[in-house]
């Protein structure tokens, strides 16, 4: 099965429905090492998408990609804003022509979202951020590039989710939870759970189809 | 063609605050703050900080300074999105100190890099 | 006793909106904004930053951050005069910056040596 | 003669009315090179001196000088207000004690306000700072210690009134005015300026008794 516009619209939408049901967690990761924000902010920001799809029907995976990238832009409020703005911008320009997306397509769009996200914010494996979620999710997307989208996905939620728990011990070296210095050990990274969320819910839906 | 100034902050009152603050020392500089949420809240918000990049970009070039790590990223991506009359640069430089030391070379008519070069060297107050 | 902070500077905006931001990070740290003068100008008042010094100081000590260099000889003075529980020490700092610093290290328990170094060890936002 | 606390009252009344006489220009100086209040600051702190003497009578030379202290601290807003403020308080510690002032003591005060506004804002001469007309109005004073109460301050004012002409080629090391950087050369610093017009106001209250 490939990914259409119409799968990835349900797809988005699923995307909300996660951020919603997790929102006060990831409040609760952000204030122990952070501004006690993320979930409202995510929650914001998809809702603020599910809006935009009652108003605007995107005519491709792209435009969808897109969609999603400038309203977060907009309405997110904080560092998950740009950062997962631009990662959903990258992948809309990588995805820019296709009516539908195969495995390889998926992977070169997360590649390039990776991409988006260490150009805006300068982060490495190893700072404690969505980085540290995003790069495994990558390399393991890309090891599957040439099954199916479903299987593709598979493979970067699992690596997402062993790459979220790899942020507890590690001290924070970018984003608001730097000035905590080694206070930020211990701690899950907000973002780098919300990034494994997401991809886990990608997945689902592409799994579901 | 007097460089402008934007002021990205979380809060509306920090960038309010500075902005009035340099403003006192460049009388004739245009300085938009550019703070908070459109609700009011503590934040970021991108549309704010583009309205105010247009508003003070009369062709001589606009310098951005931030509070946080997140200003700073909306502020590049502001200026991404810019299609303005002159240039647009994110400086990294403290805000306070950064701000008031730009607003006079400004003022006293320094161009884009001069006026960057005087934000980022702003250490703290003489 | 968490060291309090006082945020000193000639806009009431800016002292309030420094003392949202770094409250944020550090809520439990007490904050007091002091800027601007008391009839709504631009300038520092000296009754305003010794109210807000006795107002945050609950024994471990209270830093003081200013923006120009009025306001830490406003600050100094102010310090001087104090006759509170702690001691209370004006730090060399860029203020927005300094202020998160100092207030996510107060948070977290530091004495006040640990926030003032925290302080003046505060470069531009990570 | 010598100052008491009566003709010392009236030369701070002097203070006030050449501070109100002179607020334009020094508004007009701080426009060129910092933040146009100086002449309002001097005066908002001066007249709330006038009205501290409405309701309160200085016992002393001392108590006078440090009801203009804390006046000025209080009420100026700007530089000026603590730089001056500890000037008046260390000459009031200076002259503690004292029910009358000789020209040695007022010497001796003068050289005690230098080294307050010193220590305040490190500044040195050369810095195009009020430092540059105290620190030449001390020195003359000094060699004139021996003299009258007029003589010590008619060559503190000269001196003075060169310190404050010494400043216009200055570029300015403190202060707002350090902002400009080379930009501040070819103005009349406007702390150095009000600095010198309170000296020749002492001076001329001295002299007209
Ligand atoms: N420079 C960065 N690079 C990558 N990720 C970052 C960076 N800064 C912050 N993050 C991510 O953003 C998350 C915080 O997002 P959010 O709470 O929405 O923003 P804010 O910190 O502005 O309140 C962090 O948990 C981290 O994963
Ligand atoms: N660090 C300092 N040491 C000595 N004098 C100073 C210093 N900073 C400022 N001044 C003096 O203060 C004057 C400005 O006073 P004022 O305008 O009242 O204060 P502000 O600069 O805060 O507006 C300057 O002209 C200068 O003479
Ligand atoms: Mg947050
Ligand atoms: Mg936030
Ligand atoms: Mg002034
Ligand atoms: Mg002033």
């Amino acid at each position: 099965m490939t990914c259409t516009t119409e799968t990835l619209v349900a797809a988005v939408r699923g995307l909300a429905g996660v951020v919603a049901e997790h929102r006060t967690e990831l409040i609760d990761l952000d204030r122990a090492i952070g501004d006690a924000d993320h979930g409202e902010n995510l929650n914001r920001g998809f809702t603020a998408v599910l809006s935009a799809l009652d108003s605007s029907t995107p005519d491709s995976p792209s435009a969808m990609l897109k969609l999603v990238a400038t309203t977060l832009i907009s309405k997110v409020g904080g560092a998950s804003g740009p950062l997962l703005g631009t990662a959903f911008l990258r992948a809309a320009t990588a995805t820019a022509g296709q009516s539908e997306l195969d495995g390889a397509a998926v992977a070169a769009a997360l590649k390039a979202a990776l991409d988006g996200v260490v150009a805006r914010g300068k982060a490495e494996v190893g700072d404690k951020t969505m980085v540290d979620v995003l790069a495994p999710a990558v390399q393991a997307a890309t090891e599957a590039a040439g099954e199916s989208v479903a299987a593709v996905l598979a493979a970067a939620a699992s690596a997402a989710e062993q790459g979220a728990e790899s942020t507890i011990p590690l001290v924070a070296r970018k984003g608001r939870a730097s000035y905590l210095g080694e206070r930020s050990a211990g701690h899950l990274d907000p973002g780098a759970r919300s990034t494994a969320l997401l991809l886990r819910s990608l997945a689902n839906s592409a799994g579901a189809r | 063609m007097t460089v402008g100034l934007v002021i990205v902050s979380h809060s509306a009152k920090l960038a309010e605050g500075v902005a009035e603050l340099a403003q006192q020392m460049a009388p004739e500089v245009l300085i938009a703050p550019a703070g908070g949420t459109a609700d009011g809240e503590l934040g970021t918000d991108y549309d704010r900080v583009c309205a105010a990049l247009d508003r003070v970009d009369r062709g001589g070039g606009v310098v951005l300074l931030y509070d946080l790590g997140s200003a700073q990223m909306i502020a590049e991506l502001a200026v991404e999105g810019h299609s303005g009359a002159g240039e647009a640069f994110v400086v990294e430089a403290p805000l306070v100190e950064g701000a008031v030391a730009a607003a006079v070379a400004a003022q006293s008519g320094a161009d884009i890099d001069g006026v960057s070069r005087a934000a980022s060297s702003a250490a703290e107050a003489p």
